[in-house]
């Protein structure tokens, strides 16, 4: 597999009317890592996601692939080898399953025959019954369009995946299949993934490094989940990850010979493996 | 010879503008007929939108008699009137009505069937009587639809309301059918510029109303007001 | 958008101003046809009884073994007869008096030799007139009996004694030629008023009529209506209404064989014959096709 | 019915002539209204002007437009490119608004995610705006279609045939049922197409009618059929419930 890292420099983003969305992002994302970018609204996450494939360009300062600086790639074909997988999965309502998923290959010139096998084999792949490749986005569940928009994005089988918020319009239970399908991919494909939430467990559940952003694109912190929660730079951290939350506080209680985990304030969160 | 530069001298000939078929007596019946035609129109066509409107009942039937409504064609219809109702002003304000009526409809029933369904639900919850939820709610929203579908009857009516002097002595359409008739194509362009200028005012008029109805059903986003 | 509403209509009007203003041709002027070569184009009038003598004219042509294309109901007069003078067109079937009155606006030609004379004259060159019918279809003046009774009107003469206004009515053309009210009062000292009714003195005309709408009407006196709903056509004693005569204009295409076809034709159909075939268009309601055939059958024309 | 059973030929050939000019007006109405309802929708300024200058050309009376035409384009005045030009500038003016709003009833989110997928703003066009804007463009191109039809009857006036030929001379000869065979043969015609309209852009929007059963009588609405089933059940017994 390809080594595609990706590197933030300095980058800057301000919009027409004055708003500052990124001020002074550098960040360096490795290869085969999945890298979660978490923040509230107006952290300016998704536009520092939207800088790697040019869906936005920055004021200043560079994003690099590779050790080249996207911006001297063409933008078209620069999108065409990064897997994007949107919010609410962003199907074209008006293409088949089947053809949604062969949407880049067919745009770089496969053949649309070869493009709907393989598109095929991809359902499989994200856990779809090929059945639902003739049917159209509308006819399915989020989850399923989810599952879709991410075999979309694996296509063209590029290097890169760059995920916006990918499982927020679904109900906890699906977001945890989906979340677990991501893993368990990733382990297979090994993947350079940058991932935008705003769920902090989501972060920390996907993401080999999660950066912490306040507002304006500013690091709070970057680093392992364990690193995180164990070690909270400030206040604003402690505070975003909930380390103090009585959730995150577990300890153990013995009930019927087995190690019960609870939190602080005595609900059950798990059991301990013998 | 330049045909618009003597349309304009035509235009700008007082002796055109005074006595009983001159410019301002045409004008004057053109914006009477346009008038009479939406009036007599809306109040056809409206109240039936607004039911099928409210109660969803009937759309499949309006859309059809609509699509014939504007299928037939008005010069026809003016021909076959006007056999049967002889010369005057009879046969050219009925087959207007006609003209206008599907415009009208369309803005009257698409107007009150996008009123958002919570809104009206709660307008019953509040205790609303069925038709103070036609009047207090879902009129006053409906507004700015329905008269985009005024504007547009109105904007037909006044270009085909021309056709009027086809079987009556009436209206700026005059001018068009003497001016072919006799080949005086600077009479013929000066009525239609006269056709088109009473189009801008009305259209102006008619569009300042409808901004204005449209910020009152959504006075906070002073919205584009649809056409 | 509605701000601009205005702006752009000024703006798009003047554009459309400029644009027409770069061209001062006359809409009408058409391009010759150019190779008219064994094909006759025949038109016609805006008129039923005009494309049944067109009609005529085709089948028997056609029988003749030429090669004729219809142009048939074409508008009136003024807006067709350029077309005849550039060339693209080369036979139509035309009256005498009216057609005289389009070149020579201010003749002085009434009776039917005067004028057929006159129109030799007066036609443009490439083109000529063929020989006259005795079918004659011209403007009358014509009112209800009733109302001829009530006033004892036999000529045009006799409105004058008429003391309630009088309304005229006919299409609109006829609101500015001379025999429209200008006419009338230029050459009888009646003034009338005019409603202009564009049916070419049709149903609507005598349904006007018979409403009192209108006291008077422009109606050819080769329209069965006048027999059929017993109006009176008020005699011409001072020569208002020019002698009008079916006359076929033709282009230099036309060879004289064909003119001698078309000629025979002219001098067999008579005034009333006129009538009768109008008649079968209005009352029978048959095609002008199958009135031709049957009158060419049945005078031996074809 | 006399005049009917002589004269259908001629019912034929007139119909076949306004087939002839209305079906080209028609067609060049939606190649023009398109891209200029695409320009609309991007530039709001221009696009404003735009609107504007159409609405105004439909004020523009038919039987002048005839006249100008020709002038303007130095063709014959009464050749059917004639009436073919003059029934564009209203079928274009008619249209321009609605492909405007086709192409506004995009989502945004849809055309982002196209773009970041790798659409070239031609690809962006041809894949997935215009098949997206087809349902609203249907909307607008029948009732093109339908005034269309109605409005080449008025070619009668300055001699060019159609179906309105009928109406000039039955008009004349006061013939009332060639009058009435013009207006039933031009809405049947009108409405042939309509549904010809209709049944076009239902093939090329699968995507609309899927999962919900077609109702029949309705219309399908723009953007797809609505279920309206939840206001029905909360209406109607309310409305029953006030009329106690």
């Amino acid at each position: 597999m390809v080594g595609m890292p990706i590197e933030f420099r300095a980058v800057r983003k301000v919009y027409p009317d004055g708003t500052v969305a990124v001020d002074d992002f550098s960040h360096h994302v490795p290869s085969h890592k999945t890298v979660a970018l978490v923040g509230s609204s107006g952290s300016g996450k998704t536009t520092l996601l939207r800088m790697v494939n040019r869906m936005v360009d920055p004021s200043s300062g560079s994003v690099l692939i590779d050790d080249e600086d996207v911006r001297t790639l063409d933008p078209v074909v620069l999108r065409r080898s990064i897997g994007y997988v949107l919010q609410a999965g962003g199907l074209l309502p008006h293409r088949t399953v089947l053809d949604n998923i062969a949407t880049v290959p067919v745009l770089s010139g496969t053949p649309r025959r070869a493009a709907r096998t393989a598109a095929t084999e991809l359902l499989e792949r994200v856990g779809l019954d090929p059945s639902l490749g003739p049917r159209y986005p509308s006819q399915l569940s989020g989850g399923q369009q989810q599952r879709v928009g991410v075999a979309r994005a694996l296509a063209a089988d590029p290097n890169i995946l760059l995920m916006d918020e990918p499982f927020g319009a679904v109900d906890p239970i699906v977001r945890r299949e989906l979340q677990d399908e991501l893993l368990r991919l990733q382990a297979e494909l090994g993947k350079t993934i940058v991932l935008v939430t705003h769920d902090i467990d989501e972060a920390f559940r996907v993401g080999d490094e999660v950066v912490v952003l306040r507002e304006g694109g500013r690091v709070a912190q970057a680093g392992t989940p364990s690193q995180i929660l164990t070690h909270p730079a400030d206040d604003f951290v402690r505070d975003f990850v909930g380390a103090d939350r009585p959730e995150r506080l577990l300890t153990t209680v013995e009930v019927d010979g087995r190690r019960l985990v609870v939190d602080a304030n005595g609900r059950p969160a798990g059991v301990l493996s013998p | 010879m330049n045909l618009f530069a003597e349309a304009l001298a035509w235009l700008a000939d007082p002796v055109h503008w005074s006595g009983p078929s001159g410019i301002a007596a045409r004008l004057a019946q053109h914006l009477a007929i346009t008038v009479a035609v939406v009036a007599v129109s809306a109040a056809v066509a409206i109240p039936v939108g607004v039911l099928v409107g409210h109660t969803r009942r009937g759309r499949g039937v309006v859309v059809a008699v609509a699509g014939a409504a504007r299928a037939v064609p008005t010069l026809g219809l003016l021909t076959i009137l006007g056999l049967m109702m002889g010369i005057g002003l009879q046969a050219p304000l009925a087959a207007l009505v006609v003209l206008a009526i599907p415009s009208l409809l369309a803005g009257a029933y698409a107007g009150v069937e996008a009123v958002a369904p919570d809104v009206v639900d709660a307008a019953r919850a509040s205790g609303m009587s069925e038709a103070q939820v036609v009047r207090q709610v879902e009129l006053p929203l409906a507004m700015p639809v329905l008269l985009g579908g005024v504007r547009a009857a109105t904007l037909q009516v006044v270009a085909t309301a021309t056709l009027a002097a086809y079987v009556s002595d009436t209206g700026l359409g005059r001018y068009l059918f003497a001016g072919l008739k006799t080949r005086d194509y600077p009479q013929m362009l000066a009525g239609a510029l006269l056709v088109i200028a009473l189009t801008l005012v009305l259209e102006a008029v008619l569009a300042s109303i409808q901004r204005a109805a449209a910020r009152a059903a959504a006075p906070t986003h002073a919205r584009r007001a649809p056409a | 958008m509605n701000r601009h509403t205005l702006r752009t209509g000024v703006t798009t009007l003047l554009g459309v101003a400029l644009l027409a203003g770069c061209s001062s041709e006359d809409p009408l002027a058409e391009e010759p046809a150019g190779d008219a070569g064994e094909t006759i184009v025949i038109g016609s009038q805006d008129y039923y009884s005009n494309e049944i003598i067109a009609e005529i004219y085709a089948q028997a042509l056609e029988a003749g073994g030429y090669t004729v294309e219809r142009e048939f109901r074409i508008g009136q007069r003024e807006a067709y007869l350029p077309e005849i003078e550039s060339g693209s067109i080369d036979l139509f079937p035309e009256y005498t008096g009216p057609l005289l009155q389009y070149w020579v606006p201010d003749t002085s030609a009434r009776l039917a030799d005067d004028v057929y004379a006159e129109l030799g004259e007066s036609t443009p060159e490439g083109l000529r007139v063929l020989e006259q019918s005795p079918a004659t279809d011209q403007d009358a003046y014509v009112v209800t009996s009733e109302f001829a009774d009530q006033w004892g009107l036999t000529t045009i003469d006799d409105l004058a004694e008429v003391t309630e206004p009088l309304t005229l009515g006919g299409n609109s053309e006829g609101e500015t030629r001379p025999n429209g009210p200008r006419g009338l009062a230029d050459t009888y000292g009646i003034e009338v008023g005019y409603t202009p009714i564009e049916d070419s003195g049709g149903p609507l005309t005598v349904k006007a009529l018979e409403d009192g709408d209108i006291q008077m009407a422009i109606i050819y006196t080769a329209d069965p209506s006048i027999q059929k709903n017993g109006l009176v056509a008020l005699e011409d004693t001072k020569g208002l209404f020019l002698a009008s005569h079916v006359v076929p204009l033709a282009s230099d295409d036309v060879d004289e064989e064909a003119a001698a076809i078309i000629d025979e034709i002219s001098t067999t159909m008579t005034a009333e014959e006129l009538v009768g075939l109008n008649s079968r268009s209005v009352e029978e309601q048959l095609p002008a096709a199958t009135i031709a055939t049957d009158w060419l059958e049945e005078n031996g024309l074809v | 019915m006399t005049w009917l059973s002589s004269a259908w030929p001629q019912v034929v050939d007139l119909t076949v002539r306004h087939l002839a000019v209305s079906a080209p007006a028609i067609l060049l109405s939606i190649v023009l209204a398109v891209p200029l309802g695409r320009m609309a929708q991007r530039s709001p300024r221009a696009g404003g002007a735009l609107l504007s200058a159409a609405s105004v050309l439909y004020a523009v009376p038919a039987l002048p437009l005839l006249i100008v035409v020709p002038v303007v384009l130095g063709i014959p005045l009464r050749s059917p490119a004639t009436l073919v030009v003059a029934l564009t500038v209203y079928g274009t003016a008619l249209l321009v608004r609605t492909a405007a709003d086709a192409f506004s009833s995009i989502s945004d989110p849809v055309r982002q995610a196209a773009v970041s997928l790798g659409h070239s703003p031609r690809a962006l066009f041809w894949r997935v705006e215009l098949p997206l804007a087809v349902p609203v463009l249907v909307s607008g191109v029948r009732v093109v279609t339908v005034s269309t039809v109605g409005l080449a009857t008025i070619g009668a006036l300055v001699g060019i045939p159609s179906l309105g030929s009928l109406f000039t001379d039955g008009f004349q000869r006061g013939i009332t049922a060639e009058v009435v065979t013009g207006i039933v043969t031009t809405v049947a015609l009108a409405l042939v197409l309509d549904a010809a309209c209709l049944l076009a852009g239902r093939a090329l929007t699968p995507w609309t009618r899927v999962g919900v059963a077609p109702s029949l009588g309705i219309l399908p609405r723009p953007g797809g059929p609505r279920p309206t089933a939840g206001r029905g059940a909360t209406g109607i017994p309310a409305t029953a419930e006030a009329a106690r």
